[in-house]
């Protein structure tokens, strides 16, 4: 009884703050509800037994999205007008139409799912028999390196696109758009850094390590990763840069490139493409993603081609 | 109606399946390198990227056509557990035409856009990263990795549109963006759902389970997927996103937008369509609905590319107007004129990415040199550009359907289909279309002859040289798409042994 | 009777999370939000060390270290933004 | 179906429903990133539930699913953001202009080049 109770103070949060993402007047308010929306999604995962996503929602859902968004709003304050409190509707003769129509598609939806029955024999139930094939204990790992190997690495090709697309479009280097260096340095802000981006580093080496047989993996690892290179950012201590260096462009397309070629190389010795030959070429393809993936995900959020130390 | 497909060949000789993955993994490859800075990488990139795929594909065709289709099991896990790769006489269609296309398109950017220095640094990746992200689509079997394909094609698509920078060009890429995430949410709404009414993702396994599951539940699953699918391809009256987006973007991009990404989502309509969904599933209403939109664009595309005052803009709506011939096939699918209408339907698929193609690289020849594409300005082209302008006719005549091009050959299968099956508002829905791309590709033509009104002409000196080499491109897909009508028979009948349906059991 | 006082606890600290929740949307001022969002972060971890012993799944006390590591990270975003106007409103 | 996931389902569908809502009617381009970020929720959140996440570990399969496409949707936001900097830059407005009905019809005469 409790435990329905407890479902239902979770889902009318998550309603709520989706509501109020759509309907607050200010955007600034509407960002910060969706930031909340983004948490209390983790904890949903977490009460739906996928530890896996809450880390994922917690690491990238909530934390980079919701930096990423920030920063983006302080930009749009900094170089344009400010229109962020106007009108919010596109046309108001149109909300009420769309909105019933909305509805209706949540009734089909929500009507739809509960009529679905329990298929037996689903793929995933045939991982959950064959996962001893692959090498890890957890069944997602299992998926994302073992089985479905190839959706990862075209995802992969997807955040390299991002951040081909937001080089492509960033049209001059404006220094200056990073928040962090204009405010006087707060004293306790370098005995934070040297306490949380070591401990970024550790955590992100620990999940990338439990992922073979707990929840975690390259992807969560990658975003705590880049959690602590955002932070940098943020204080200022790293900047953005007109041009990515050598070694930047090495690293946004080293887990695409590893992973490609050492599917390419057990094909060529004579095996099926993209099976990883064990378990120590699994750990090397997560390494190469999850370095990737971090240096990606901060490029992304400086959206600047590439970074250097600030002077 | 078409019949499920059965249990599919096995992998031919491992020659085979290497020419698959190479056809993908060559441009990602290229693109990775392309990201390095410097003119070696990059060159390296482009050339190994996107030279050896006609070579390889040669090798795939001829396995195609001696053996049937084949399955490629990625990581050696059979389908409902892994991914496969699928290749069959449409797929390898499509392949083709990306890599002439693709290639052609490619040639032409060279010069604008050269490797490894400003922006071309920005281009050929992404450039390399969407050809290949819609290889994989054409090849993959999986209803997830479909979606994970769409999300690459459109965010490697939209940059490339705002690589042209203009005001314009950035509002439209806005638009598509919006718009292509929405369709990519519905799509994988109805992925959801359809994985948990049949416990496969894979695209030809989930029919087994599709007709065991409640009525409410597929038709739900497939109205999602289409009307996703829909969006991304700019069937009518959801494609307000195209045609600016495939005006303003630049030269090379716009022909491959035309001629090719559209062509992702009618291609998953047709698989969706005509190969998960079992015949005791699929409704009859659902596909003369689709046959509807496609009349509607046709006729809605044709008015308005006869509107426009822009060479682009025209040809932007007639792509809007031209996919509507993809659709209109889809009724047939039960009646005994279903062979030709398929052979119709895929020759126009085909026909119509080569002219297209051809006219986007002409009229971007055009733009350069004149420095306006408004049809007012291009008054004596057949003296400024006489080669540009032969390109944009001759691509011209097999848009309109006129023998000996290849549009000619789709149209005229497409009527007899119609004629056959006994579908008179189809047959009157084609000779309306005929007549308006008629109409426009005429308009076209007149304003470049016209040669009076010598205050309204802008001064010569405006107008600048071509590198002989863009000029060829575009005469070269121009060629091919009238060649297209000379001996086709081989091709039709590779394209009709991929009739859907047709397959029974091995 | 433990679980019964597991899921109790839970349920409290969500409640609490909704009462936090009307402090960052009524803000009005950024100190409100800024202090909510800080105790949405400490309540977010104890839901997590609850829902761990109440689920049965050990591994959501790894996304608790998580959350806390991330905790101080969006504080520090947070400071980083300049208060205008625009936020009090 | 257990009463845990019936308001699991439910909760999916809302949140859909109000993310096209939002994306429909605003004319703010960062809130219609909102949304759209919302209705992926809403889907993943769907994924799960019918996975079997009420009664214990769902299905792993839609976990990975949604683990992908949680780094889409970021890799999709981050570009879009960048995109929306550089239409501010031009135009001055981080706003949609005009609505998408009226737009479609007067880009069909419109040459703004």
């Amino acid at each position: 009884m409790i435990g329905l109770a407890i479902d239902s103070v979770l889902a009318l949060g998550i309603v709520w703050m989706a509501l109020q993402t759509v309907r607050s007047d200010s955007l600034f308010q509407a960002m910060l509800m969706f930031i909340v929306f983004g948490l209390l999604m983790s904890l949903a995962w977490a009460r739906l037994h996928a530890p896996d996503l809450a880390l994922a929602e917690a690491a990238i859902g909530a934390g980079i999205t919701g930096a990423l968004l920030l920063v983006t709003w302080r930009r749009l304050q900094v170089h344009g007008p400010d229109d962020s409190n106007g009108p919010r509707l596109m046309t108001r003769w149109l909300a009420l139409p769309i909105a019933c129509a909305s509805a209706l598609l949540v009734i089909i939806i929500g009507w739809t799912a509960l009529q679905l029955p329990a298929v037996p024999g689903t793929a995933g139930e045939l991982t959950l028999q064959r996962l001893e094939d692959i090498g890890v204990s957890n069944p997602v790992t299992g998926v994302l390196l073992g089985f479905r190997a190839y959706d990862t690495l075209m995802e992969m090709a997807v955040l390299l696109a991002a951040w081909l697309g937001a080089r492509a479009v960033a049209t001059e280097f404006r220094p200056g758009v990073l928040p962090g260096p204009a405010h006087a340095e707060v004293p306790l802000v370098g005995a934070l850094l040297s306490l949380v981006v070591p401990i970024s580093i550790l955590v992100a080496v620990y999940l990338l390590q439990a992922g073979g047989s707990a929840p975690g993996g390259a992807f969560q690892g990658g975003a705590v990763l880049a959690a602590g290179g955002v932070l940098l950012c943020l204080t200022g201590r790293l900047e953005a840069a007109a041009q990515a260096s050598a070694l930047e462009r090495v690293g946004v397309i080293l887990g695409l490139a590893v992973f490609s070629l050492t599917g390419l190389i057990v094909m060529a010795t004579g095996g099926p493409m993209l099976a990883l030959p064990g378990v120590w070429a699994i750990y090397l393809v997560e390494t190469a993603l999850l370095l990737s993936i971090a240096l990606t995900l901060v490029l992304l959020f400086a959206a600047a081609p590439g970074l250097r130390r600030a002077p | 109606m078409a019949t499920p497909l059965q249990t599919p060949l096995q992998t031919h000789s491992t020659m085979t399946s290497e020419a698959l993955v190479a056809v993908i993994f060559l441009p990602l490859l290229g693109a990775c390198a392309a990201v390095m800075p410097g003119r070696f990488p990059a060159r390296l990139g482009i050339v190994a990227g996107l030279l050896p795929l006609p070579g390889l594909l040669v090798a795939v065709t001829l396995a195609v056509w001696h053996d049937g289709p084949a399955w490629l099991e990625l990581g050696g896990w059979a389908a409902p557990l892994g991914i496969r790769l699928f290749v069959d006489p449409l797929a390898v269609l499509m392949l083709w035409m990306v890599a002439i296309i693709g290639g052609i398109a490619a040639a032409h950017a060279w010069f604008d856009f050269p490797p490894g220095t400003g922006t071309g640094q920005k281009f050929w990746p992404l450039w390399l990263l969407l050809i290949s992200a819609m290889n994989a689509l054409f090849l993959s079997a999986d209803l997830f990795n479909l979606y994970v394909c769409l999300e690459l094609v459109t965010l490697t698509a939209i940059p490339l549109i705002a690589l042209a920078g203009s005001k314009t060009a950035i509002r439209a890429s806005m638009r598509y963006l919006l718009l292509a995430l929405l369709a990519s949410l519905l799509y994988l709404l109805g992925v959801a759902l359809l994985y948990n009414a049949t416990g496969t993702l894979d695209l030809y396994l989930v029919s087994d389970g599709l007709g065991a599951a409640p009525p409410m539940v597929v038709t739900t699953a497939l109205a999602l997927i289409s009307l996703g699918l829909l969006l991304k391809g700019a069937v009518f009256p959801l494609h307000i996103w195209l045609p600016q987006a495939h005006a303003s973007a630049p030269g090379p991009v716009s022909a491959v937008l035309s001629a090719l990404v559209v062509k992702t989502a009618i291609y998953l309509l047709y698989r969706l369509w005509l190969w998960s969904v079992p015949a005791t599933v699929a409704a009859e209403g659902a596909l003369t609905l689709l046959a509807v939109l496609g009349a509607g664009a046709l006729l809605y595309g044709g008015v308005l590319a006869l509107l426009q005052e822009r060479l682009k803009l025209v040809i932007a709506y007639s792509t809007v107007a031209q996919l509507g011939y993809l659709l209109l096939i889809l009724p047939m699918a039960s009646s005994s004129a279903w062979p030709i209408a398929w052979q119709g339907g895929t020759y126009q698929l085909l026909s119509h990415g080569l002219a297209k193609a051809a006219m986007f690289l002409a009229a971007a020849n055009i733009l350069h040199g004149l420095g306006s594409d408004r049809l007012s300005d291009l008054q004596r082209l057949d003296q400024r550009q006489p080669l540009s302008l032969f390109a944009l006719a001759m691509a011209g005549v097999s848009i309109m359907g006129l023998p000996p091009s290849g549009g000619f050959l789709a149209k005229w299968l497409l009527l007899e289909a119609t004629w056959r099956s006994g579908q008179w508002w189809l047959l009157a829905v084609l000779v309306a279309g005929s007549l308006l791309a008629a109409a426009y590709v005429f308009r076209i033509l007149a304003a470049t002859l016209r040669r009076d009104d010598p205050t309204e002409a802008r001064p010569a000196a405006e107008t600048r040289s071509i590198p002989a080499a863009q000029t060829a491109c575009a005469l070269l897909l121009a060629l091919l798409a009238l060649a297209a009508g000379f001996a086709a028979a081989p091709l039709l009948e590779f394209i009709e042994a991929g009739t859907p349906g047709t397959w029974s059991s091995p | 009777m433990m679980d019964w006082v597991l899921s109790a606890t839970a349920l409290v600290l969500l409640l609490n999370l909704g009462v936090g929740m009307i402090r960052v949307y009524r803000g009005p001022t950024p100190a409100d939000r800024m202090l909510a969002a800080l105790l949405f972060g400490t309540t977010t971890v104890a839901v997590l060390l609850v829902l761990a012993d109440w689920v049965g799944l050990p591994a959501l006390r790894d996304v608790a270290l998580l959350f806390v590591m991330l905790a101080a990270i969006i504080s520090v975003a947070f400071a980083g933004l300049p208060t205008t106007d625009e936020e009090e409103r | 179906m257990n009463p845990t996931a019936v308001i699991y389902v439910l909760t999916a569908a809302a949140i859909f429903g109000i993310g096209l809502y939002g994306l429909l009617v605003s004319r703010q381009i960062l809130r219609q990133l909102l949304t759209i970020n919302l209705m992926g929720g809403g889907i993943f959140l769907l994924l799960i539930t019918l996975g079997g996440g009420a009664e214990g570990p769902p299905d792993p399969v839609p976990q990975a699913m949604v683990l992908t496409g949680i780094v889409i949707a970021v890799s999709a936001t981050a570009f879009a953001l960048a995109l929306l900097l550089r239409w501010q830059e031009l135009s001055g407005s981080s706003e949609v202009d005009g609505d998408a009905v009226t737009d479609a019809v007067t880009d069909a005469l419109d040459d703004d080049e």
